[in-house]
């Protein structure tokens, strides 16, 4: 217990420090050199935290409310720890990246800039998972968009930066103050917001408060998490930010979102409606399908790897869904199996986003590009991101033997015992629900045969891809390590399974899923065995090899532009759901006066459906105008102010007079 | 031990006969078209001759090009030890669970585009494009056909759904049933490439799908890729056979059963093969742009199934 | 003696007459030397008023209150203004936002206003209506001549007028608060028309002009 | 004597510092003179609860509260002009000795107000922080800043005279209901003879309205606002730190007394109902009006009218969360405030201009201003860990508890608003290219030290309120609640 507790206040001490120590050799690199290693440190701290506390079932509690006037607790129930070794997991490894990335990209300030929020963004990540009082919990959220944006303002600056910058600590700001007033929806009924007064009063709500609490708490998290029509932000932030950052972003504070929804909806309420479930899986629905037809669309890595983000969030909350309908109908086994599909998609989607944002800092360090479509044939020139990357890849696409799979299997199998459930519309619901998750993980397995296909395969479409080598040591073994757990997982999944039931058990007591879980580990390594071996006796067979030229209908030569495009790839998928992207597609012929003996063909196509230009611009015009309206009331006459003060007066008065 | 042993045997029936019915097809549609057709044992001549000749590489392509037939070939050779032939059994019972089936399929099916774009010849891009857009679309109505058989069957695993379907009389066969076959049907047609969805014996270029992904792979590479073409059919069709005609599948291990087994077994298979050669021979490929509308309505039906299954029980 | 009360009654019974002839006097006027004039009456009818409360309850206090209204309000800053005038060099007529005609029927319809106000508080507070009614038109109007004139000087005899009938208000409902109040209030008073006498000079130095109705840089 | 003090230093300060040519180290000896004989008085004031010095002068804990944000804001704003005034030409009225004595008036007119138990003594001083600081609004003697000095004279008079009017009605409800006339202004008498002023009902009501209108005006409510941001903006940029910082929280004072015996003389329920309809009236237009300027230092006050709004939530919510949150609002704010202020003070001084749509790429130009503005920024819109977030955790906490949803939402909205508004300004002026570059980078020892210091205490607030300041703090909510 005692070192327990030594653990968590140094992993939560360590990262406070940083700024001290960086804060006297702002410049010179000795100093620099420190902070990776004392932060990878304290994760390693907080990692053997949890799994200290999990082995010995005791919370270590750190207490500050004698330092302010509102309660101040952090403790690290199943749901937290769970939380936290995934933070410190993918933080240790992002740092092994960092080291070798920042060093490439990054000027001395912006360095320095970068090693201090770091480990202060990380702390406020672990601040918001393991608060157990709603003010901590604020203090952390609030923190945590401060210095993600801190970072990705260290990334450059130019008018559409800063309007990306603008939107994200808006939208972060609405979110917070949203979930602000879902705890604070509890006061009427609590003495104080520490969770486990929060718990008590969780069951006494009267019905419409504790839906009020819930839509509220809805809204905040899925700003945080990116759900569409609220992920205006996400596909401008993450791009913009250093890779290892936007690695963490992607694939760790996305997750506190989901984290509090599970709080929120099986901690704190702990009698759902069946009608938040299905608010929940329409959310993913959506996100789900729009989030991966967009990331089809992109030609810019980064950009594809945030929709495809959203997405992954959509499929996570196809799996609360199903939970809270469970729940709803008093059906705790597959509420707890859905739970744990949830929670094990947050968890994979953790390891193989970060190993794809990291993989893409790696490309852009060799390259100095992200622009698909002048990349090709990396997979020859940087051999190790490259396995890194198509074991990230194949997991994203759901494919067995790999990390996503297991997630989607577990999604599906909850969705299938939908059917079970008394009422007709959530037998309809949930088995279409997984018709969808299907068509969600082909659209996925297409996107990602594309990327990689295109990104890494065939030949180098440019000068810059041509060029490309590997990356240093550090980078490969930060993306390496990751990748590595995504087959592990994928492999073996009761090393996953195992600790999530147990969290399941925590949060749903009555739900006993050890049957539903046992069949996958119990198939999967069988099954590798089973590929594997058949893969040797494949490979064990004799043969010459002879390269030749690719066969070119007879023309001399192909040169590398007539490979297929990504844009050209994802064309078909496109044009079948054209209805999504409103394209507008432009083909100029040059010279225009003889279109039959063309110079050169241009066609562009692009999107032209956006939310921002028609949810969000609107509101803000809006606005705006009311404010230029209020503003015209002051005119600059003191004859008016007064007139001004004197109606208020009188008012008020004929006020009174009337209530009197 | 017994079981075992049958179970190997079906398992080795299925791989190793699989290309016999790919030339049992050819044979058919050559007699329905006048044409003096080839050997039935051809294929396996075809196979034998490139397993001999030297594999012919894409200059600056990855080992991947080389790697992707293999992992073709190990899962669909993995798939087809979970679906149950001529026994109520399969090699890999316990784990026919048919997401992971289907999965199964998938893992092959993306390397396979994966190689052919590694070997960066538009062709193979533009086939490997194709069947990617194929394969997302056809994934939702084979799952939601095959998921709307389980509800009914009220579990996962294909072995049980086979023993349920047994079970049930023969002639109550539900609209469930006859929906999901017809969803089930139609992405079998577009998942493994027969017509209308895509011609296996064009070579114009611009119509091809499969074909033209593979257009850069020769000897072994071709052989597995080959190979494990006919094995997939072959599993689909089985597939289909197991979930709505099991009838006459072999309950217990006598001989006799087995023999029977074997025998419906096959009868069925060249059934299908006659119907498939038939409508291959009669009906003109569709447009490249028609196929999301086939498998659109494919998806339709399979979303029709899933709901007859909930008002069916009320 | 017996003359003394007579006149004390007197003062009590006609002042709220006079007041609302200064007021009507004030909106009417058109230039400036007639407002001031008027407000310095209107200062020596609340003298009279304090004295007479003085004498009729016989406090000192009230006495000295009364001398300081006749030091400050009737001679002292009337004389102001009208150094401030000349020395201003503004011109002589005050800017009405609108003409004498209309201000002169608001400003009874406010006289109007202020009988109706007072009327709820008259019994609870037992003091003569008219009187109290007079203090209340002296606030609206002085509020009314604020709002309508444009001018430096004019605001500053309204401000002058709303205080006058504060001060009337709290004489007549409270017969004078605590002598060290009143002289705080004088003191601030004297104060403030100082300090926005030494305004109107920068004002008039900075603008060429004394029109803060014209003052409109700073809006929004 | 410790009451009186503190009271005769500044006004014979005043009178020194007019001897001398340029005084600016007389003035910042008188000023640590000045800020020790405050720091008696507080500590004194901390260790016996209350003290009281003849008929009119009186300090409680209430008073220790704002005397200590009034005494640190003082410091600073001292410390800060010493460097920011430098070089200013000796003219006749706007030279630096003028400037001390009247900045040195303006606190002693303040301080008094804080200290006089009597209601009516308390006007007078108000009237006299406006005539104080009316000169300094205008002292620069440019167009604007004599425009926006009359504005400020005239409209802050005429509410004041309201505020009077208030006065004296609540003098007469007083004697009415039979307190000796001696006494009916005295706070402490009041306060304990104002459940006998529920008979005169209608004259206290009257009372109330006329003072929250009149003290209103010089808070900064919407819509008696409009002095606000034109003298603001127009000030030099200590004055406007003073002002906003030192001068509405003075007003709100005044308020807060009257509010106690109103509440004790009619319940809650009328006062508190006023105090809600200005503060979310304020909170919302500020906020509105904060996205459209065009000004730096309007945008700062406008932020300021809100921040009133917020407090004058707390209050008219009451309750121990409600008072407790307004209360320690008001220490923060200040400081918060005060570092924007003089933040915007180096930016006019570096760059001459205060448009901000003039203004980009300072963070390039001013690393250090920058930092300060991001500084202030954060703390004014209430992120952790700085102390604002503290207080309006408390006011929220407050509102939800009474389920008065709507005084939430307002308040929510309202700081979402003013976020936003902020951001956007604050990434136009610090991002792009520099527009010209300033004369000189660097930043005067004293802003430094004064920014800096502002700086450590919000973060020092922001994670721990010390107990001694927590004790006050309770005090103070007692005096008003007993």
């Amino acid at each position: 217990m005692q070192l327990t507790r030594l653990f968590f206040d140094l992993h939560l001490a360590i990262p406070v420090a940083i700024p001290l120590i960086l804060l006297p050799g702002w410049r010179s690199s000795r100093y620099r050199r420190v902070v990776p290693v004392l932060l990878f440190v304290s994760m390693f701290l907080g990692a053997a935290t949890t799994l200290l506390s999990w082995r010995t079932g005791q919370l270590p509690i750190v207490d500050l409310s004698h330092l302010l006037p509102f309660p101040f607790v952090l403790t690290l129930d199943r749901l937290s720890s769970l939380f936290v070794f995934l933070i410190c997991a993918v933080t240790a490894a992002t740092t092994v990246f960092s080291v070798a990335y920042i060093e490439r990209h990054y000027g001395t300030g912006q360095q320095a800039w970068i090693w201090t929020f770091l480990p202060l963004f990380v702390l406020s990540m672990v601040l918001v998972v393991t608060a157990a009082s709603a003010f901590a919990f604020l203090f952390g959220w609030e923190l945590m968009t401060v210095f993600s944006a801190a970072l990705v303002a260290a990334d450059g600056d130019s008018p559409e930066r800063r309007h990306n910058l603008l939107i994200y600590l808006l939208m972060m700001h609405a979110g917070a103050a949203a979930v602000a007033a879902s705890f604070f929806l509890f006061l009427p009924y609590t003495h104080g917001l520490t969770f486990t007064q929060i718990r008590a009063a969780g069951g006494t709500l009267p019905g419409r408060t504790a839906i009020a609490i819930y839509l509220l708490a809805f809204l905040g998290f899925s700003t945080k998490a990116g759900v569409i029509p609220l992920h205006l932000w996400l596909p401008r932030t993450h791009p913009i930010a250093p890779s290892p950052v936007s690695a963490l972003m992607s694939g760790v504070m996305l997750k506190t979102a989901v984290y509090g929804l599970v709080r929120f909806g099986f901690d704190f309420l702990p009698h759902p409606a069946a009608w938040w479930g299905y608010l929940v899986l329409l959310a993913g629905v959506v996100s789900s399908v729009l989030g991966i037809l967009y990331a089809l669309a992109e030609r810019d890595l980064k950009r594809l790897l945030a929709y495809s983000s959203v997405e992954n969030i959509g499929i996570i909350y196809l799996g609360l869904g199903a939970a809270l309908i469970f729940q709803a109908y008093q059906a705790p086994m597959w509420a707890s199996l859905a739970l744990v599909a949830a929670l094990a998609h947050t968890v994979n989607h953790a390891l193989f986003k970060s190993v794809l944002f990291m993989g893409a800092g790696s490309v852009s360090t060799t390259t100095h590009t992200l622009n698909l479509d002048e990349l090709g044939g990396l997979f020859a020139r940087m051999p190790y991101t490259g396995a890194t990357l198509l074991v990230a890849c194949c997991s994203i696409a759901g494919l067995p033997l790999f990390n996503g799979f297991v997630s989607e299997w577990l999604t599906f199998r909850s969705f299938l015992a939908g059917a079970t459930l008394p009422s007709p519309v959530a037998q309809i619901i949930l088995p279409l629900a997984a018709g969808v998750l299907a068509l969600v993980g082909g659209l996925a397995a297409a996107c990602f045969m594309g990327l990689f296909g295109t990104a890494f395969l065939g030949r180098p479409r440019g000068v810059a891809a041509k060029s490309a080598g590997e990356v240093p040591f550090g980078m490969c073994l930060g993306t390496g390590v990751l990748a590595l757990a995504c087959v592990a997982v994928g492999v073996y999944p009761a090393l996953l399974l195992g600790p999530l039931s147990l969290v399941a058990a925590s949060l749903i007591p009555s739900g006993n899923v050890a049957q539903e879980l046992s069949l996958l580990p119990r198939v999967l390594p069988i099954l590798t065995t089973c590929v594997v071996g058949i893969l040797l006796l494949a490979m064990a067979i004799p043969r010459a090899t002879r390269v030749t030229a690719i066969w070119a209908c007879g023309l001399p030569t192909l040169s590398p532009r007539m490979q297929y495009t990504p844009t050209v790839f994802s064309k078909p998928l496109r044009s079948v759901f054209a209805a999504v992207y409103r394209p507008n597609r432009k083909i100029e012929v040059l010279p225009a006066d003889q279109p039959y003996f063309p110079v050169a063909v241009s066609y562009r196509s692009e999107r032209t459906t956006s939310f921002e230009q028609s949810l969000y611009r609107p509101a803000v015009d809006a606005i705006v105008a009311a404010a230029n309206q209020v503003r015209r009331l002051h005119t600059g006459n003191v004859q008016m102010y007064l007139l001004y003060i004197f109606l208020t007066l009188v008012s008020l008065l004929a006020l009174v007079k009337v209530l009197r | 031990m017994t079981t075992a042993a049958a179970n190997v045997l079906q398992y080795l029936l299925l791989v190793l006969g699989a290309p016999l019915l790919r030339a049992l097809i050819a044979r058919v549609k050559a007699v329905i078209q006048r044409r003096q057709g080839t050997n039935l044992w051809r294929p396996y001549a075809d196979l034998l001759k490139l397993f001999r000749k030297e594999d012919l590489v894409p200059p600056d392509s990855s080992p991947l090009f080389r790697f992707a037939p293999m992992m073709l070939a190990a899962s669909t050779f993995v798939a087809a030890a979970l679906v149950p032939t001529v026994n109520q059994s399969a090699l890999l019972a316990f784990a026919g669970d048919f997401i992971v089936l289907v999965y199964v399929l998938a893992l092959g099916r993306f390397f396979m585009g994966l190689g052919a774009l590694d070997g960066s010849s538009s062709f193979a891009g533009m086939g490997a494009s194709r069947e990617a857009m194929i394969s997302a679309l056809a994934e939702a109505p084979l799952l939601l056909g095959l998921i709307a058989v389980a509800i009914l069957a009220g579990q996962g695993n294909i072995v049980e759904i086979v023993r349920w379907t047994l079970s049930q009389n023969f002639f109550d066969v539900s609209a469930v049933h006859a929906v999901a076959f017809a969803a089930l049907a139609m992405v079998a047609i577009a998942e493994t490439g027969r017509m209308p969805v895509d011609n296996p014996t064009t070579h114009l270029e611009l119509t091809m799908i499969h074909e033209a992904m593979v257009l850069e792979y020769s000897g072994p590479s071709l052989a597995l890729i080959e190979w494990a073409q006919a094995v997939k059919l072959t599993v689909v069709l089985s597939l289909l056979i197991g979930l709505f005609a099991p009838w006459g599948m072999a309950a217990n291990l006598t001989l006799a059963g087995l023999a029977l087994g074997l025998g419906a077994y096959l009868l069925k298979l060249v059934v299908l093969a006659i119907v498939i050669a038939v409508l291959e021979s009669s009906i003109a490929k569709l447009r490249m742009y028609m196929v999301p509308e086939f498998l659109g309505i494919a998806t339709a039906l399979g979303a029709l199934a899933v709901v007859f299954t909930a008002l069916l029980r009320r | 003696m017996v003359l003394v009360d007579l006149a004390a009654s007197k003062a009590m019974g006609s002042a709220a007459v006079l007041l609302f002839l200064t007021v009507l006097m004030l909106a009417a006027a058109k230039r400036m030397s007639t407002s001031i004039v008027a407000f310095a009456l209107q200062s020596a009818v609340l003298a009279a008023q304090v004295l007479a409360v003085a004498h009729i309850h016989r406090s000192t206090e009230s006495y000295v209150i009364g001398g300081l209204v006749i030091l400050i309000k009737v001679l002292g800053i009337p004389y102001a203004l009208f150094r401030l005038v000349d020395k201003l060099q503004a011109p002589r007529d005050v800017k009405l936002s609108l003409s004498p005609v209309y201000s002169v029927f608001i400003t009874a319809g406010l006289i109007f206003l202020s009988f109706t106000a007072v009327h709820t508080y008259v019994q609870e507070l037992r003091v003569s209506e008219d009187v109290l009614a007079a203090a209340v038109a002296l606030i609206l109007s002085g509020a009314f001549l604020m709002v309508s004139h444009g001018k430096a000087l004019m605001q500053i005899i309204a401000l002058l007028v709303l205080e006058n009938g504060i001060f009337l208000a709290a004489l007549i409902t409270t017969f004078g608060m605590p002598m060290i109040i009143e002289i705080g209030v004088f003191f601030d008073l004297i104060m403030g028309v100082l300090l926005m006498g030494v305004f109107a000079f920068r004002i008039r130095d900075t603008f060429e002009h004394l029109d803060v109705s014209k003052l409109r840089r700073l809006r929004g | 004597m410790v009451l009186l003090l503190p009271l005769l230093i500044p006004v014979l300060g005043a009178a020194v510092v007019l001897f001398f040519r340029r005084g600016t180290r007389t003035a910042l000896l008188i000023g640590a003179a000045e800020i020790a004989a405050l720091s008696w008085l507080m500590f004194a004031t901390y260790r016996h609860g209350s003290i009281t010095f003849g008929r009119y002068l009186r300090a409680d804990h209430l008073t220790t509260v704002f005397l200590a944000s009034l005494c640190l804001i003082f410091a600073l704003v001292l410390v800060y002009s010493s460097g920011y005034l430098r070089h200013l030409p000796p003219e006749r009225f706007s030279s630096l000795r003028w400037f001390y004595a009247l900045l040195f008036l303006f606190l002693f007119t303040m301080l008094a107000s804080y200290l006089s138990s009597n209601l009516g003594l308390l006007w007078i001083f108000m009237e006299g922080t406006t005539l104080a600081s009316a000169l300094l609004v205008g002292f620069y003697e440019t167009e604007g800043a004599v425009e926006a000095g009359w504005k400020y004279l005239v409209v802050c008079t005429v509410g004041l005279a309201f505020a009077l009017f208030g006065t004296i009605a609540l003098y007469l409800a007083a004697v009415k209901s039979g307190v000796a006339g001696g006494s009916a202004l005295d706070w402490t008498s009041l306060v304990t003879a104002a459940p006998q002023l529920s008979i005169m009902k209608n004259l206290v009501k009257l009372a109330f309205v006329f003072l929250i209108v009149g003290y209103g005006t010089k808070v900064g409510f919407v819509p008696l606002h409009s002095w606000l941001p034109d003298a603001h903006a127009e000030a030099p940029s200590p004055i406007s730190a003073m002002l906003s910082a030192a001068l509405l929280n003075c007003a709100m004072y005044a308020l807060l007394r009257f509010d106690a015996i109103a509440v004790r003389a009619i319940g809650p329920g009328f006062s508190h109902h006023l105090l809600l309809l200005f503060g979310g009236v304020s909170i919302l237009i500020a906020g509105l009006l904060m996205i459209v300027q065009r000004d730096l230092k309007r945008l700062f006050a406008y932020s300021s009218v809100e921040h009133m709004g917020i407090i004058a939530t707390g209050i008219g919510l009451g309750g121990p969360l409600g008072l407790y949150g307004a209360l320690l609002h008001t220490f923060n704010h200040s400081l918060a405030k005060s570092v924007l202020f003089f933040a915007a003070g180096n930016v006019r001084e570096k760059l001459g201009t205060l448009r901000i749509d003039r203004i980009s790429g300072m963070i390039r130009m001013l690393p250090f201003t920058s930092g300060a503005l991001i500084f202030g920024g954060l703390a004014i819109v209430g992120m952790p860990p700085f102390a604002l977030f503290v207080s309006e955790f408390a006011i929220l906490s407050g509102a939800f508890s009474q389920a008065r949803y709507l005084v939430a939402v307002i308040l929510l909205v309202g700081l979402t608003l003013a976020f936003g508004a902020l951001l956007f300004h604050f990434l136009h002026m610090l991002g792009g290219e520099p527009k010209d570059t300033p004369e000189s980078r660097k930043v005067a020892g004293t802003e430094l030290a004064v920014i800096g210091a502002c700086a450590v205490v919000l973060l020092i607030f922001g994670v721990h309120v010390p107990v001694q300041f927590q004790k006050v703090v309770e005090g103070a909510m007692a005096v008003l609640q007993q």
